[in-house]
């Protein structure tokens, strides 16, 4: 309550109610912290997982393997080529006349071990935590790596196909009649589109990257959302206060994104995260059915497909799942948090001083 | 008068946010008894009634004691809960617009309290809610029973609640201004119902209201509530012609006074010819449809500039339908002249310009509040997007100042419409309204749920802008003391058609009509207040 | 609304069309044909769904067939089968043939399976119906009484475990699932306790009607419930936000004046309102759980479904197969949303699909 | 005629069998009939029908019908008579003549005449796959001479083999195929007259046969002691994961495993620990054939021989068998491992006889070195070496990457994969490539594509095959002949178009005995070698096979293949085995 009534005047008090909702959610709070925390860690995934040492010292000169390409020819070897610092003739040469500085993880997402002590794909252990994937690489890296690709591949995915999805389905829906029998109808031809055939002939054009999957998978994604948020718009152009806004002389985008949308979102809202990991399952199931990134990439789709064509190692299914529902429930979670700070209705559990076990009305705890 | 104590709170106190809204409440109700709450509009009235049944939201902290007849109410498990409420504990809501279910039938709505206690159900449940339909005067029982509620009018919806909370004969009867939306004719009839109950079952009834002529006919005790402490309580007649606290003689003298001014000039702003509206009826499965039900019959209107035109009428008598029709909010046939231009044939971007200066304030006025913005933001929107060129600061000055001028203070800015009392809320509807300064204001019921201090300040606010700005009014209401303050021209609305209209004066002090004199007759309009 | 039922109807003609017409030209347009298709048969390079779904090693390279007699394919052979299938005809004139057979519900016969088409989709209905039947069904009836609960104890331990559960099941792949269910419950190596595949035993001619049912449902168990893990968690949670909107709606405070306990008030009045967005999102989850959703799910439990068989088309460029399950699913999408936008109206009698303006 | 009727016939000389055998020698004529054998298919069937284009047939079909003659696995082409009591062939191969068993029925009881062979031979030519107007292609002519006796004509530049595969000839019986339509698949249980019939089909799903209880020929020396079993039972899973866990679940009884990862790993389970289930690894004796890494000569990169010997020594086989295979595999040497026709060190007398004269189109080494390959064991000298042969075909490492001297380009790579599975296999490969400079990437394509691009001949390196039989012959022609370098759709995957290479694969398919044909398979082997042509990959020379341990098989198996037939169930087994297999349920 106190922190209710601090006054801060940059903000208006209603976005310092909905921080202070937001804040007083521990659950939620932790949640955004700690994803922000990973996101922001796998940006700086080189420097974590990396098959190149972070810094050399040889023959008393600095080298910085990260920035600069450095043939084997400059420390004693003979290849003209990028050295291969996991090379045990490298390390030697090095450490007999200087030093490496190793990231924690001294591989990255496509380095094959090439001193596996056991075939892959081989279990954790103290040189790879995670074990190996079925073709030596680190899978420790391969997540980190991965983690950073699926939500940059996720978050654009997410943020366009909100947009276009409630773009669509709102205009659809609060306009109604031509405007909405008319755009239906373009909208069902368009998600008649044979995507898998559309993926094959993009194959064959071009070779496929993130970018052609994650324009092509935009193309389509929103189509889930129409319906609903069209639905929704239905309806609440019905409503009294949308009636109310239209006396206004309001236009109609003005009513939309204000009033209706606003108070037609819960759905939306909720389909967030899922549509967040439903983008990074998609990419999992195109590189299942080998339409995905292109080979060598850090997907945690080609992990999950590992899992299962690789039983006997049971590491690389669980870690693949494990990243997956810690993302989501983080995701969950701060979509609920952020749920509760817009809820108009929401009462800070902390200040009123009421036993967690809230419901609408006071005896809907009596009776449980 | 040494019946047995039917209800009764004792040392009662409602908190939000640890900010108490009412406190120390005390009182009792006997078998057969009114009691009628009465104060100022946000003292306390709903959240205690509320509260005594545990109605409120959890934000609210509730403390005190309360008994209905042996039990004391604090100790009741949910269980006791569902047989107390809607058995033996009616409830009228303030806000029948909102209160009603909007996706179930009228007889579905009305027939649930029957199952749920009487165990009736299919025709015998169908039979007692046409009785109870037609014992609360609602029109067209048979077609309305199967009507949703937005195919009602906001009196006809109370009367739904109405019907609702007596249908199992309760014991205490809360009524939170059960006829706020009724004409006086119904209002009369109905409160001769409920005086029938109370006097047949020995119900009580705790009665919410800002109508102090209600009180005077029909409550036995009144108990004033003022900034959420009791004032007084005592008989009636003692109350009312000693008021000992300052609040209560304030509440007494207060009346809608004055006229409005005369008009200086005659150009016409509005004018409808030949106005029609129409609601198709349901079609039965392979049957004809039915010919529509016409709200309004063909009629002719105008208003001129700085002009006041009051609406009165039946309830359900096709005022709201008027209102929405003349603001192209409801499809109709006919001409509408606004400002010389044809409304009714303007493009949709010309009539959004064109709406700039014809606002409206809703009959519903919960309803029609954005429920997801806060209060500020609610009455800068027009502000905002009409006038580009303000700056947010000025914005923000009159927002507050709109607050200001209809009682409300500035803190409400910053919350949610669900936080208000009723009477708070129409005001905040009626601010949203005028911060725009328009040419026509609609005013639907703006003052069904305030208190005569209130009013009397909100009547006296209309009157000046439309003195300064030379503000068109259509004012539709039931209260015909404040339609006589507000209206240079009357016109009396029954079952659609224009029964009579003409100068204000004229038609309240001598009506031609039958219909009108019986209004006239019901509202008491005396010389008082003159 | 009669008139509007018709506009709709007749719209789907169009449709169709335009949706047919856009397959046509990008399936066409794709490399490799059933042409190739065929070739490589013979060069054992068979692009059936399994060699994309299933594992191996990388161990061996496809060998190219029986070393004896196999041989490249001569083009006289290739022109029959160009001549077999209709290609010599220009793409215009096999589209409005396509077109035609249609209109009389002719769905042409599979290039590879040399059956009707129609036959080969009502054969795998079963198989596509129990799973879809049961999922949705399995899916519904958790969902939204746990998501109801939840939006009752909104924040309450039970709210976040039961919120951690649902979540872990829709991270684990679907198929990854199925695997682990077998391996754990159909298996050799933990609890035998399932079948591994199919629909029904070999043995169910001979059982009791019981025995049939039992039969049944003992085999389609772990699928559908492979099948209906990742599906609780949007449901739920969709069910338990739209339950928090609209369970502080002034009309629950008059359904609860009246009386009416937290059950009745629930599933009686707050249920109608929120149900719409339920069913908004109904058609187009019906038409991925019956028709592609459980392709996975068919191929690990060696189920014949429709998910398969159109993937299986897909992938062998049985054109008339594709077509043939593109134009069901298509035709009974338009008819579900055609549904679902009339459940709409009667949900909530206020909804229209009239024009609205300014 | 002078022509001397005959039993059996070899590929090349005499049949090892006396025309009096009682059975095949690695039978175990008094092996128990009784019991049943379920094995796993992957996929699907819808067609009851093996010989058309249509449908996808169900396994083991071949099953229910007999043929000519029967194949002995324990000799590397030999057939004996099967309906065909006898049979005559024409010591200049211009004809031959079968002489049909009086006793041989159809399962109908109708019996094989000749008559059925020539309807058979017709309508598989005519209508059936076209393989089989490929196989047959020299005949000209086939007549029915009587009831009993059937006679093909040749035409005079028959293969050696024709007489043989003649034997292979699957009859159908005429009057049952009368009034059917023969192209379309099928169904139904179709009529054959051989040892097992269709006994229940449920497509996709099942197939089961059972043993005819009165076969005709179930005395036959050729058929003595095999078809024990009394049910086969193909079940069909879609996905090899979930078939092994229904073997571990008892649901299968056998399994052969392609996996080797697998094979170390996957089989752990209760009953293999309780000794119900036994892993065996059959040493095969059919040729491994050639699985490499395919250069496409029709690029200009892969030109020169220096290049591809350089790319040759980029790949490092000992760690991918060591970290991926579980040291499963052998390298892969020559096109025709594990098999006399294989060349060995220097070249030998014979293989020099047949060299000289081309011997100033062959490069020196091939006839003063030993084979290649045997290079140094460790990768880098390994690099070393081959970042001078590079130098040497005139590439140069600038900034990293191998540029050509001459036009400045860099030297670019990419293998086209259709099976992400590969991708395993090949990765290690391009990461050699790497170092030595050449910019390399994996593309995966769906079968589709990669059919239209081979089509098209437009890669530059595939994962490929080049399976040998025991007897190679006609299929060498287009595998490594400059005729079919240009045509689609070969399986000259190379692009060879080199003239010594062509006239060797004639004198290969032409030779008259054993002795020539090893001789010419060895010196076409070694100018292959010679020439880098591809990267040999690994094979594994063995069967792996996981199996209920309730059966009884020949010991020691035959040299050439495994003969499931000739497998058994042992009763003494048989009851514990299946009760810990199915426990109450199931089947
Ligand atoms: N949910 C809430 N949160 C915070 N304050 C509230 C809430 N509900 C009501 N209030 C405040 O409590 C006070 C009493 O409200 P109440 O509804 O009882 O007024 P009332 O006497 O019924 O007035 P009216 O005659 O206008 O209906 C008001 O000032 C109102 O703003
Ligand atoms: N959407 C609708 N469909 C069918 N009938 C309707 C609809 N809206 C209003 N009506 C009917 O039209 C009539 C006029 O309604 P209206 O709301 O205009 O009455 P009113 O005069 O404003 O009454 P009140 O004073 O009670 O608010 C009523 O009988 C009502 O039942
Ligand atoms: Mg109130
Ligand atoms: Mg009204």
């Amino acid at each position: 309550m106190a922190r209710l009534e601090r006054f801060k005047p940059t903000l208006s008090p209603i976005t310092r109610r909905r921080m202070a909702v937001f804040r007083a959610n521990g659950r939620a709070r932790f949640a955004l912290w700690l994803f922000s925390l990973l996101f922001v860690l796998s940006l700086g995934a080189e420097l974590i997982a990396n098959d190149k040492p972070l810094l050399i010292k040889y023959q008393d000169q600095w080298y910085t393997p990260l920035l600069v390409d450095y043939p084997e020819t400059e420390f004693g070897g003979f290849l003209p080529t990028s050295t291969d610092y996991r090379d045990t003739f490298v390390i030697d040469a090095i450490e007999a006349q200087g030093w490496m500085l190793w990231p924690p993880i001294p591989f990255t997402y496509d380095t094959l071990d090439r001193d596996l002590r056991q075939p892959a794909p081989s279990p954790p252990s103290t040189r790879h935590w995670l074990g190996t994937d079925d073709q030596g690489r680190d899978v420790m890296a391969r997540v980190i790596y991965g983690f950073r690709l699926s939500v940059v591949f996720a978050l654009v995915l997410t943020i366009g196909s909100m947009a276009l999805g409630v773009l669509v389905g709102g205009i659809q829906g609060y306009f109604g009649g031509k405007t909405d029998l008319i755009g239906q109808r373009l909208t069902e031809i368009w998600s008649g589109l044979p995507v898998l055939f559309l993926l094959i002939i993009l194959a064959s054009l071009v070779e496929p990257n993130l970018w052609w999957l994650l324009g092509i998978m935009l193309l389509f994604s929103w189509l889930g959302l129409v319906d609903i948020v069209r639905a929704e718009f239905l309806r609440a152009r019905n409503l009294e206060y949308v009636r109310a806004a239209r006396a206004l002389g309001l236009p109609s985008y003005l009513i939309m994104w204000r009033h209706v949308l606003p108070n037609a979102m819960v759905a939306t809202l909720t389909f967030i995260p899922f549509l967040f990991t439903g983008a990074i399952t998609t990419l999992t199931a195109l590189d299942f059915l080998g339409f995905g990134l292109p080979p060598g990439s850090p997907s945690l789709g080609e992990l999950v497909a590992q899992g299962k064509n690789n039983l006997q190692a049971p590491w690389l299914g669980i870690t693949a799942f494990i990243t997956l529902s810690v993302m989501l429930s983080l995701l969950v979670f701060i979509g609920e948090g952020l749920r509760d700070a817009f809820d108009p209705r929401h009462i800070i559990a902390a200040l009123t001083a009421k036993p967690e076990r809230i419901s609408t009305t006071k005896e809907a705890v009596d009776e449980r | 008068m040494s019946a047995e104590v039917v209800f009764s709170l004792k040392d009662f106190t409602v908190a939000f946010d640890g900010v108490p809204v009412v406190e120390d409440l005390s009182l009792q109700i006997r078998r057969g008894e009114t009691l009628a709450l009465v104060g100022e509009s946000g003292s306390g009235k709903s959240v205690s009634a509320l509260g005594a049944i545990n109605l409120l939201p959890k934000s609210a902290e509730v403390r005190g004691e309360r008994h209905l007849e042996a039990r004391d109410l604090a100790l009741l498990s949910e269980r006791d809960w569902r047989t107390v409420r809607g058995n033996q504990v009616g409830f009228i809501f303030q806000e029948p617009m909102t209160s009603l279910n909007p996706l179930h039938t009228i007889v579905k709505q009305i027939g649930e309290t029957l199952r749920l206690h009487q165990g009736l159900s299919g025709r015998s449940a169908r039979e007692r809610v046409r009785e109870l339909l037609v014992q609360v005067k609602l029109p067209r029982p048979d077609e309305l029973l199967d009507a949703w509620p937005h195919q009602l009018s906001g009196g006809q919806r109370q009367r739904v609640m109405i019907a609702m909370a007596i249908a199992n004969n309760p014991r205490l009867l809360i009524a939170d201004e059960p006829t706020t939306a009724l004409d006086v004719t119904v209002q009369q009839e109905i409160l001769a119902l409920l005086d029938d109950l109370r006097q047949r079952h020995g119900m009580a009834m705790l009665l919410i209201t800002h109508d102090l002529n209600l009180v005077r006919r029909h409550a036995n005790r009144v108990c004033v509530l003022y900034r959420g402490r009791v004032q007084e309580t005592g008989p009636v007649k003692e109350v009312f012609s000693q008021p000992r606290s300052d609040y209560t003689r304030l509440l007494l003298s207060a009346e809608p006074e004055g006229r409005p001014k005369t008009i200086g000039s005659q150009t016409p702003l509005l004018e409808a010819r030949r106005l029609r509206v129409e609601f198709s009826r349901p079609k039965r499965l392979f049957s004809r449809r039915p010919s529509p039900f016409v709200a309004v019959q063909p009629l002719d209107l105008y208003l001129r500039k700085g002009e006041t035109l009051g609406i009165v009428g039946e309830s359900g008598s096709g005022k709201t339908t008027l209102a929405m029709a003349l603001l192209r909010l409801t499809s109709s046939s006919g001409e509408i002249d606004v400002a010389g231009e044809r409304l009714d044939l303007m493009s949709s971007n010309a009539l959004r310009r064109q709406r700039r200066q014809m606002q409206v304030v809703f009959q519903d006025p919960y309803g029609s509040l954005p429920p997801r913005l806060p209060v500020a933001d609610i009455i800068s929107e027009g502000l905002r997007f009409h006038h580009p060129e303000l700056d947010r600061a000025e914005i923000q000055r009159r927002v507050m100042a709109s607050l200001r001028e209809v009682g409300l203070p500035e803190e409400c800015a910053a919350r949610y419409p669900h936080e208000f009392s009723g009477g708070q809320r129409q005001r905040i509807a009626v601010a949203r309204a005028i911060i725009l300064e328009p040419d026509l204001l609609v005013l639907d019921e703006p003052t069904s749920a305030l208190d005569r201090t209130v009013q009397k300040q909100l009547v006296e606010l209309l009157r000046d802008l439309q003195a300064r700005r030379g503000m068109s009014y259509l004012f539709i209401s039931h209260d015909l003391a404040v339609v006589r303050a507000m209206a240079h021209r009357v016109m009396v609305l029954k079952e659609g058609h224009v029964v009579e209209q003409g100068e204000c004066e004229q038609v309240l002090g001598a009506p031609k009509n039958a219909y009108t004199q019986a209004l006239v007759e019901a509202a008491g309009l005396d010389g008082r207040g003159n | 609304m009669a008139a509007y039922i018709l506009r709709r109807l007749l719209l789907m003609i169009p449709t169709l069309l335009g949706i047919m017409l856009l397959n046509f030209v990008i399936v066409q347009a794709a490399p490799g044909g059933p042409i190739d298709q065929i070739i490589a048969r013979y060069q054992g390079l068979d692009s059936i769904a399994s060699t994309r779904l299933s594992s191996g090693g990388g161990d061996s390279a496809a060998s190219g067939g029986e070393s004896r007699g196999a041989r490249g394919v001569d083009e006289r052979f290739i022109k029959a089968l160009e001549e077999q299938f209709g290609f010599d005809e220009p793409a215009h004139v096999r589209f409005f043939t396509m077109l035609g057979d249609y209109a009389t519900f002719d769905f042409g016969t599979s290039f590879f399976r040399n059956r009707p088409v129609i036959d080969l989709m009502i054969e795998r209905l079963p198989v596509s119906i129990s799973l879809g039947l049961w999922t949705t069904l399995l899916v519904y009836l958790v969902s939204i009484p746990l998501g109801v609960r939840k939006a009752l104890r909104h924040g309450s331990r039970f709210d976040v475990w039961t919120s951690g559960l649902v979540i872990v099941g829709y991270a684990i792949p679907g198929f990854l699932f199925a695997i682990l269910l077998i391996v754990l419950f159909a298996g050799g190596s933990y609890f035998d306790l399932f079948p591994l595949r199919g629909l029904t035993s070999p043995y169910f001619d001979e059982l009791s009607l019981w025995g049939k049912v039992g039969d049944y449902f003992w085999h389609i168990t772990l699928p559908v419930i492979a099948a209906a893990i990742g599906g609780f968690a949007t449901l739920t949670m969709l069910t338990k936000n739209s339950f928090l909107d609209e369970i502080h709606k002034q009309y629950v405070l008059t359904a609860r004046a009246k009386g009416a306990s937290d059950r009745q008030v629930l599933y009686g009045h707050v249920f109608r309102n929120a149900m719409l967005i339920i069913i908004a999102g109904l058609p187009t989850a019906l038409i991925s759980i019956f028709f592609t959703g459980s392709l996975l799910i068919e191929v690990i439990f060696s189920l014949d479904g429709l998910g398969l068989l159109g993937f299986e088309a897909v992938m062998q460029r049985d054109y008339p197969v594709i077509f043939g399950t593109l134009y069901l699913y298509t035709l009974i999408g338009l008819l579900l949303k055609l549904v679902s936008d009339l459940t709409y109206v009667w949900v909530d009698p206020r909804i229209d699909f009239e024009t609205r303006g300014a | 005629d002078q022509v001397p009727t005959v039993q059996g016939l070899a590929m090349y000389g005499e049949p090892a069998l006396q025309s009096d055998f009682s059975h095949f020698p690695y039978v175990n004529p008094e092996a128990p009939k009784g019991g049943e054998l379920a094995r796993d298919a992957i996929g699907s069937f819808d067609s009851t029908s093996p010989f058309i284009v249509t449908g996808t047939p169900a396994s083991g079909l071949a099953q229910i019908y007999d043929t000519l003659m029967a194949n002995n696995p324990d000799e590397p082409f030999s057939m004996y008579g099967l309906l065909a009591q006898g049979v005559r062939l024409d010591p200049n191969r211009r004809w031959m003549e079968f002489d049909l068993d009086p006793r041989a029925r159809f399962h109908d009881g109708t019996q094989v005449t000749a008559d059925d062979v020539v309807f058979s031979f017709r309508l598989l030519r005519d209508e059936g796959q076209p393989f089989y107007a490929a196989y047959y292609a020299d005949v000209t002519s086939a007549q029915r001479l009587d009831d009993d006796t059937v006679r093909f004509e040749f035409n005079p530049k028959n293969s050696r083999e024709l007489p043989l595969i003649l034997g292979q000839l699957p009859i159908l019986p005429e009057h049952f195929w009368k009034d059917r339509e023969f192209a379309t698949p099928t169904l139904d249980p179709l009529l054959g007259s051989g040892p097992y019939r269709i006994a229940k089909v449920e497509p996709g799903r099942r197939i089961v046969y059972e043993r005819v209880q009165d076969y005709w020929g179930k005395d036959l020396p050729v058929n003595r002691g095999r078809h024990n079993i009394d049910r086969l039972i193909f079940d069909y899973y879609r996905d090899q994961t979930v078939a092994l866990e229904a073997f571990k679940a008892g649901n299968l009884d056998m399994r052969i495993e392609s996996s080797a990862r697998n094979w170390a790993t996957a089989y752990d389970f209760p009953a293999l620990k309780q000794g119900f289930v036994e892993k065996l690894e059959i040493p095969d004796g059919q040729p491994a054939g050639m699985q490499a890494y395919v250069m496409n000569l029709r690029r200009d990169k892969f030109k020169n021989v220096k290049v591809r010997e350089a790319l040759n020594l980029a790949f490092d086989f000992p760690w991918l068998n060591d970290n991926l295979f579980y040291g499963a595999y052998k390298r892969t040497h020559s096109y025709f491992e594990n098999s006399e026709m294989a060349a060995k060190g220097e070249p030998s007398e014979a293989e020099l006889a047949m060299l000289e004269p081309y011997r100033d189109q062959l490069p020196e080494r091939l006839f003063e070195e030993v084979l290649p390959l045997e290079q140094p064991d460790d990768i880098r000298p390994r690099l070393r070496k081959a970042l001078g042969l590079l130098r040497d075909a005139g590439y140069e490492v600038q900034n990293g990457q191998l540029i050509n001297r001459e036009s400045g380009r860099p030297f670019t790579l990419e293998i086209l994969l259709y099976d992400a599975q590969f991708e395993r296999i090949v990765q290690p490969l391009i990461r050699n490539f790497e170092r030595i400079g050449i910019q390399s990437k994996i593309r995966i394509v769906d079968v589709n594509q990669y059919l239209n691009r081979l089509r098209g001949f437009d890669f530059d390196m595939i994962v490929g095959s080049f399976p040998q039989s025991a007897n190679p012959g006609n299929e060498q022609r287009e595998f490594w002949t400059s005729d079919f370098a240009d045509q689609p759709q070969s399986r000259n995957l190379i692009g060879l178009e080199n003239p010594v290479i062509d006239e060797l694969v004639e004198k290969l398919i032409r030779a008259d005995s054993r002795e020539e044909l090893d001789t010419a398979a060895q010196a076409l082997d070694r100018v292959l070698r010679w020439g880098f042509y591809v990267i040999p990959q690994f094979h594994l020379a063995a069967t792996r096979i996981a199996l209920w341990d309730k059966y009884g098989y020949p010991d020691p198996h035959p040299k050439y293949n495994i003969d499931l037939d000739a497998w058994w169930v042992n009763p003494e087994r048989a009851d514990a085995v299946n009760q810990r297999q199915h426990g109450s349920r199931k089947r």
